[in-house]
């Protein structure tokens, strides 16, 4: 069962290859798996015929207009809305029936549109709830404060720090997430989905109230997370700048459907694109 | 000509942080202006003070030569001055048609008709969803719906936090077309902004807010090639 | 890109730790000097007999007020059934250990003495009454914990009122004595002291520290403040919250037990909601989430009833007064979630990070602020 | 008045006074019982200090209110312990009375409950007594009743979360059992019910000739008034928690609809005797209102402890010691006091022998139809 | 007969439950103090009519409006200062009311049982052979008719709309041009206006009142209104008269010792199988 197994998956070691290109279409099975995905809200088909299939170190974008059915797709990924019609599979296991806890410890992470962080608690015990499912303490060793429970949080805390500073955020580690500039509470709230260990991991408008100066570092540290821990990214954003700049495949939703898929060039340039979601601006 | 709202050394706290230190600016009838800045800079808090729902520590607002720093909310948006929340702030239980009634709380049913088609006009999404629930709306149809709200009272100036934020590209153009129609309209505009290009772009003038000050001010074009500017929000 | 935040890092290199041991160690030691201050001090009469009893009803309801924190202030539930819990834990506690006491061979008076068998049979009788109130959380939580906000409050009373009826009702149903029926359950021995009910007040404040302040202990808190994000995350939000209502119910049911045992009599009319709501209140009062203000909280509630019979009529007029009067100025408690460390004290003065020397540690945090 | 106007605690008061602690539920919703006998026995002591006291001491009191909650009762009883009382008129209802009881054992502390009338209250040591008869009894005498009256079929409708009772109501049934008297159905209702039509509304679909009704006066007062809405035309019979259902100033249920039912009661204010017609008379002039079943026992349960503590007086005992309060007991014990409930005397228990009233309604007035005696 | 005892029950049950819910729509509170103003209701009945021995139309008025305005002077006192606290602030707040109202009843009134004159000598009538109360009848009737304006009130008028705004967002409310301490107080008047009314209802049914009579009377109400779906003014109605029967049919099965039970089993039931009440709406959350 993937859920054994990715229970004793090591988390985040960091995966050395040289080589960083994405191996789509490699003969190995993709990482993830949606066929003719699709749900009904009452009469509403918010999502209809979603297909992907995605390399295991890629980054791919997902586009289009408010109301088109990306957000959907991302809780349809991980369960929070079952499925009416459609298969995924994550590294070739069935999802099906799974809860949203158990596809998390399968290997999807996800953010939110709206940043649900742990308010009250510190940036580092956010990031210790997503180390959870690397750790393996029983009850009683912690009560008890036996020495396997102060060897493991140690490493953890260690961990915890280190992941921090991806994003330069060691110095918070003892801040209230809530208490965090927005900027930082959308990072924190990627450093927590990667804590969890997963393969693929969703961004639902990384850059969201970001301006351009922090759009670009987030670009960068997109590609820098991909290649230290060779996961594969699917993101959501409306910022052009950040899809057209880090994204391999794009993808355009429209209606719930796929309309164009395809490099960031051939979609920017896409007629059906520009008309149903980027207008002439879009095109810089 | 006396500014139509003019705000002089505004000061607003949440208890121990200090959210607004000190800040003055002006807006005159029929101008676009934009309040832009980083997270945490002070817009929003300078737009809820002004709208009435945070009370001013110090500091005059004058809204057509009436003080009305201390006004509740409820009677600010009376005189013709109505707010678009950050974070759109819908009724989530309420159908788009109740939230768009619920705009035009303070107006007759005759005038909301009125309103009504306009507001249908600039947001045809809005027409077709009208009786779903506005919780599930998209954030994008949430945003429009705050907007279509907020225009339900027919204000004299409108004062909009951040409405691009979560809007498609095309949405976007879309909503600063809406905004300089509505100026055209004879609506007076105060914009608080994260897109900062097109902000600059729309706005007659603009200023720059650092850390609850302004830091800098002039018309729209000239901020656009400040270098200053450009580097800090414009990512060039 | 990564710039490391050099300087941040090197604070917290220079901030001295307390190592562990050394923490545990000064708590162990400060729990011991109390416990045997107590002893002594009523033992020379001066603390006196009737505030000895008043501070045994303290120790229980700081256990009691603890207990629900887990699960209002950490699980950020609302149950307002906690008094059922006690009930049962009362129930059970003094049932199991007055049917053992001649089998052990012990006389009631026995029970205080402190001879191995009747400490045993006392540890035996309050993890009884803790394990029965445990079975009945599982219970209550499996169903309740699938509803939200207030109509788990509810349900949570719905089950508390139910095993009020039950325990009123199942003597004259089954036909044999067991729970004394709405005539109530008496002769208990007096199996609770001050020293034994401190004790556990002790464990019962270090485990669930140990508890918190772990793995397990942050999921709790995880599901508290985003119930989503936290499955997203890979909590296991079921399990967890079951953990956290199971282990609330258990330790009020271990506060039950004391409770028979220094009362003597367990009325089932006494465990009604109203019972459960003024727990609730203490922890609301003290600040939800935070430990020190719970017990804190239970201290000046239990007290304040006794220290304002000078008022006699008027004397819970003024309380409800106090109760809405603290509510309108500290909205947030007493203590709000601030908790006391004391290892944390210590390691301030070793630093010598004082308040009035944090003028210029404050700025460099607003300064973090506006970066 | 009351609260606790106790001096500084010092062992057994001084020279000149002896201290009496008075506790019961001044509030809380069994308030009204407490702040009855309070009055009796506050009135008591008040005749007998104006009379000189006992032995030329006066006695001081210390009043204490327990909200009827059992963990108060022992804190305000550990208290009156340590301000040093000789003896106790309290407590009130049965469950803090219980606590309290076992708690007393050890200090042999003499204390008198003016009405707690659960069995269990007097058996855990030889210290404590009551003024009032007990539950079962109760039952007992009621069902007597009802086979002299020559009732078949009876049911009965109680207070399942009562002690008091599920107490009277046990015992009933029972002896009505054992008198050959049918039982047609036995309907039980939680605390503070106010609707009983669907009880009455089953117990008439049998139509029994009477129903017993063991509950206080506000219940009774509904049930009886709801029953005869229902037109039911039977008797009903009742315990003493009846006392105080017409008169005072208001009556819980019509006196109509009670016209020819009975209970049993150790007091009734509008009883001949002489030493009730003083009673209510002075209760009046104190109070301005009508003493009830309860002031009566407050009363006698003061009467009880005054004479325990004349005796030890009498004989010498150093106040405050183990002694004194050995001679209180042994009096209480072996005197007899002439009541305002009754001639009351000790038989080896702490359960008093004293005769029974019942009583009926006539034309709108409460009369005494029998006296059960001892 | 026994579905005009439970219709009669529950009309009372139905009546208070409204109350809660209105109160809950608007501001999410588990008013703890709507019983004790029915018992303060109660009590201003009984004064008009034993006391000063005046009409019973004047102490169905006192009631009403003496409940009405102690319900908003409540809210100004107790409840409007923390409009922006942690909602269980307000909750122990209300609690405290509670206690507030039921001791000081006590102190003014003593803690004994006062009995309230009849409001009239009604009678019964015969409908098919059975004899019903009229009492009973009015109760019902009064019930029905205070649901249908209600529901227009909130549904249909401005005011109504307007309540809901503000319960679901305050500020945005404001910003709407909606008053929202004027709409606060006004859904505290109808609220308590109806706990008046329960109070003479009340009454009418069971005439006594004491300072503790609201504990029992506004826990049952509270679980109908619950089990309804709170904050649902057609949910409160369904659930007061489930709550009536449920009690009403344990008796008439024999199992009237285990009425409370009953009742409550029936509440976990049915948030179980619908875990926000028979007419609650969904939680949902757009993740
Ligand atoms: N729980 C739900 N019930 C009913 N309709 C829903 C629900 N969730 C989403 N929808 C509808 O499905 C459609 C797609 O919504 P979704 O949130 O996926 O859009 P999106 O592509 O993420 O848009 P945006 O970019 O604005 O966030 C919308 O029209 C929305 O109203
Ligand atoms: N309710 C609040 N309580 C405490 N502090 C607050 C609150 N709201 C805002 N702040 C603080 O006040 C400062 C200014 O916030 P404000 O929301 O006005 O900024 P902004 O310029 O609108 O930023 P953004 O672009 O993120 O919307 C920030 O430091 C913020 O953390
Ligand atoms: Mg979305
Ligand atoms: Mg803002």
């Amino acid at each position: 069962m993937p859920s054994e197994k990715s229970k004793k998956r090591p988390v985040l070691v960091q995966v050395e290859t040289p080589n960083l290109i994405p191996e789509r279409d490699l003969g190995t099975i993709p990482v993830l798996q949606a066929e003719h995905l699709g749900i009904d809200f009452g009469g509403l088909t918010a999502v209809d015929d979603f297909n992907i299939a995605m390399g295991h170190t890629e980054i791919s974008g997902l586009i289009g207009p408010n109301g088109a059915g990306k957000t959907t797709i991302f809780n349809l990924l991980t369960n929070v809305y079952k499925p009416t019609r459609g298969t995924i599979l994550l590294d070739g296991y069935s999802t099906a029936g799974k809860s949203v806890t158990e596809v998390n410890k399968m290997g999807i992470a996800r953010t939110f549109q709206n940043i649900r962080l742990f308010d009250q608690m510190t940036v580092e015990e956010n990031v210790l709830v997503g180390f959870g499912n690397a750790m393996s303490t029983h009850l009683l060793t912690d009560l008890l404060r036996l020495p396997k429970h102060w060897r493991q949080e140690a490493e953890f805390h260690e961990k915890a720090l280190e992941l921090l500073d991806i994003f330069d955020m060691r110095r918070y580690a003892d801040a209230r997430a809530g208490n965090l500039p927005y900027g930082a509470q959308r990072r924190l709230e990627i450093l927590r989905a990667l804590a969890t260990g997963p393969q693929v991991l969703l961004l639902d408008e990384p850059a969201a109230g970001m301006n351009p100066a922090e759009t670009e570092e987030l670009m960068e540290n997109i590609r820098q997370i991909r290649d230290r821990f060779k996961i594969a990214v699917l993101l959501i954003e409306h910022d052009m700048s950040l899809v057209m700049g880090v994204c391999e495949v794009v993808g355009v939703l429209d209606y719930g459907r796929i309309i164009a898929k395809g490099t960031p060039e051939q979609i920017q340039s896409d007629p059906k694109v520009i008309e149903a979601y980027l207008g002439k601006q879009g095109v810089k | 000509m006396a500014a139509m709202l003019s705000v002089r050394d505004l000061h607003v706290s949440y208890g121990a942080i200090k959210a607004v230190r000190g800040i003055s600016f002006g807006i005159d009838e029929g101008e676009i202006v934009t309040l832009i800045g980083a997270n945490g800079a002070g817009k929003s808090t300078t737009l809820n003070t002004v709208a009435g729902l945070i009370k001013a520590e110090s500091g005059s607002i004058e809204f057509r030569g009436e003080d009305i720093a201390g006004v509740k909310a409820h009677n600010v948006l009376k005189r013709g001055l109505a707010l678009c929340p950050e974070g759109r702030r819908v009724f989530t239980h309420m159908s788009v048609a109740e939230n768009l009634e619920m705009g035009g709380y303070t107006r007759s049913d005759e005038e909301n008709r009125e309103t009504l088609a306009q507001v249908f006009d600039h947001f045809p999404r809005l027409k077709e969803r009208r009786e779903q629930q506005a919780g599930t709306l998209s954030g994008g149809e949430q945003q429009m719906l705050a907007m279509g709200r907020a225009l339900m009272s027919r204000p004299t100036l409108l004062m909009l936090d951040e409405p691009s934020m979560g809007l498609a590209p095309v949405l976007v153009e879309e909503i600063f077309a809406i905004v300089k129609q509505l100026n055209e309209a004879g609506t007076t505009i105060l914009l608080v902004e994260q897109n900062a290009n097109m902000a600059l772009t729309v706005a007659d003038r603009a200023y720059v807010l650092e850390t609850g000050t302004i830091k800098k001010s002039g018309t729209g074009a000239e901020l656009l090639v400040d270098d200053d500017v450009r580097k800090a929000y414009l990512g060039g | 890109m990564t710039r490391l935040g050099k300087a941040a890092s090197d604070a917290s290199v220079a901030y001295r730790r307390l190592p562990m041991v050394a923490r545990y160690a000064i708590n162990a030691v400060l729990v011991a000097l109390f416990l045997v201050a107590g002893e002594a001090l009523i033992g020379v009469k001066v603390v006196s007999r009737y505030q000895t009893g008043v501070l045994e009803q303290v120790g229980i309801y700081i256990i009691m007020a603890v207990s629900l924190n887990i699960a209002t202030g950490y699980l950020g539930q609302l149950p307002l059934g906690h008094a059922g819990f006690m009930s049962v834990g009362g129930y059970a506690s003094a049932i199991f250990i007055t049917r053992m006491m001649p089998t052990m061979g012990l006389a009631a008076k026995d029970m205080a003495t402190g001879s191995p068998a009747a400490v045993a049979l006392f540890v035996g009788g309050i993890v009884f009454g803790g394990l029965c109130a445990a079975v009945c959380g599982l219970v209550i939580g499996i169903p309740a914990l699938r509803l939200k906000g207030d109509y788990l409050a509810i349900i949570t009373l719905g089950f508390a009122e139910i095993i009020r009826v039950v325990i009123t009702n199942i003597d004259s149903v089954l036909g044999f004595t067991l729970t004394g029926g709405a005539a109530g359950l008496t002769g208990i021995p007096a199996y609770s002291s001050f020293l034994n009910v401190f004790l556990v007040v002790a464990v019962t404040i270090f485990l669930i520290h140990t508890m918190m302040k772990s793995r397990h202990g942050r999921a709790v808190l995880a599901i508290r403040d985003n119930e989503i994000a936290a499955e997203a995350s890979g909590v296991n939000t079921t399990y967890y919250k079951t953990l956290a209502f199971v282990v609330s119910a258990f330790f009020a049911g271990v506060g039950g037990a004391l409770y028979a045992g220094c009362i003597g009599v367990m009325d089932p009319s006494k465990f009604g909601f109203m019972k459960s709501v003024e727990i609730l209140v203490m922890v609301v009062l003290g600040g939800m989430g935070s430990m020190l203000g719970s017990v804190i909280s239970a201290t000046v509630l239990t007290i304040l009833p006794e220290a304002l019979r000078a008022f006699a009529d008027y004397r819970m007029l003024a309380y409800s007064i106090v109760l809405i009067l603290v509510m309108i100025f500290r909205p947030q408690g007493l203590l709000g979630s601030y908790d006391f460390s004391l290892s944390h004290v210590i390691e301030r003065v070793m630093n010598r990070d004082f308040p009035w020397r944090r003028r210029r540690t404050k700025k460099t945090t607003e300064e973090v602020q506006d970066a | 008045g009351g609260g606790s106007d106790t001096g500084t605690a010092s062992d057994g008061g001084d020279a000149s006074s002896i201290k009496v602690g008075v506790m019961g539920p001044y509030s809380g919703d069994v308030a009204q019982y407490g702040l009855a006998c309070r009055n009796g026995a506050q009135l008591y002591f008040k005749q007998i200090n104006a009379d000189g006291g006992v032995n030329g001491k006066q006695i001081e009191l210390s009043v204490q209110d327990e909200k009827g909650d059992a963990t108060e009762a022992l804190n305000v009883y550990n208290k009156m312990v340590e301000d040093g009382v000789s003896a106790i008129v309290g407590d009130v209802t049965s469950k803090p009375t219980i606590a309290v009881a076992q708690a007393s054992v050890a200090d042999n502390m003499p204390c008198v409950t003016p009405s707690a009338t659960t069995a269990d209250v007097i058996s855990f040591g030889d210290n404590y007594f009551r003024a009032c008869i007990t539950d079962p009894f109760q039952g007992k005498v009621m069902a007597d009743f009802a086979a002299k009256q020559g009732y078949k079929t009876v049911a009965t409708i109680y207070n399942s979360q009562g002690d008091y009772e599920t107490g009277v109501n046990g015992a009933f049934v029972e002896q009505a059992a054992a008198n050959g008297i049918t039982l047609t159905s036995e309907q039980g209702y939680a605390q503070g019910a106010t609707d009983f039509n669907a009880q009455l509304t089953a117990i008439m679909s049998d139509n029994p000739e009477a129903v017993l009704s063991p509950n206080y006066y506000q219940d009774t007062g509904k049930i009886i008034t709801q029953a005869r809405q229902l037109g039911y035309k039977g008797v009903f019979l009742g315990a003493d928690g009846w006392a105080n259902i017409v008169g005072s100033d208001q009556d819980y249920a019509s006196p109509e609809d009670l016209e020819g039912c009975f209970y049993d009661s150790s007091f009734v204010a509008s009883n001949d005797d002489e030493r009730v017609k003083k009673f209510v008379e002075d209760y009046k002039a104190e109070y301005d209102e009508d003493p009830t079943n309860f002031c009566a026992l407050g009363y006698d349960a003061a009467m009880i402890v005054a004479a325990g503590l004349k005796a030890a007086e009498e004989e010498g005992a150093e106040a405050g010691s183990d002694d004194y309060r050995q001679a209180v007991i042994d009096a209480i014990a072996a005197g007899t006091v002439e009541g305002v409930t009754g001639s009351i005397s000790y038989k080896g228990t702490g359960d008093p022998a004293k005769s029974t009233l019942i009583i009926t309604f006539k034309d709108g007035a409460e009369e005494i139809f029998d006296t059960i005696s001892a | 007969m026994q579905i005009l005892n439970g219709l009669q029950l529950g009309s009372i049950y139905a009546l208070v439950a409204l109350g809660y819910t209105m109160v809950y729509g608007i501001i999410l509170l588990l008013n703890f103090a709507h019983g004790d103003i029915i018992m303060v209701g109660g009590y201003l009945s009984w004064i008009v009519m034993a006391r000063l021995g005046l009409n019973p139309a004047l102490a169905v008025l006192l009631s009403v409006v003496g409940c009405m305005l102690l319900g908003v002077l409540i809210d100004k006192i107790a409840y409007a200062p923390l409009r922006e606290a942690p909602r269980l602030s307000i909750l122990i707040t209300a609690i405290g009311v509670s206690y507030f109202l039921e001791n000081g009843a006590q102190l003014v009134f003593g803690a004994d049982a006062k009995v309230v004159p009849a409001f009239g000598d009604f009678g019964t009538v015969s409908v098919g052979g059975a004899n019903l109360s009229v009492t009973a009848l009015i109760i019902v009737a009064v019930t029905i008719v205070s649901t249908v304006v209600l529901t227009f009130l909130v549904q249909k008028t401005k005011f109504g709309k307007a309540m809901r705004a503000v319960s679901e967002d305050m500020g945005a409310a404001r910003l709407m041009g909606i008053n929202v301490n004027n709409t606060i107080s006004f859904t505290f008047a109808v609220g308590s206006a109806l706990a008046g009314i329960g109070a003479v209802l009340y009454c009418m049914a069971y005439p006594q009142v004491s300072p503790t009579m609201g504990i029992m009377l506004g826990t049952k109400a509270f679980v109908a209104a619950v089990l309804g779906g709170i904050g649902s003014i057609p949910g409160a109605v369904i659930g007061g008269f489930v709550v009536g029967f449920a009690e009403v049919g344990a008796s008439a099965l024999g199992l009237s010792v285990w009425q409370d039970a009953v009742v409550f089993l029936l509440l976990i039931i049915v948030l179980v199988v619908r875990p926000t009440g028979l007419l609650g709406r969904p939680m949902t959350e757009k993740v």
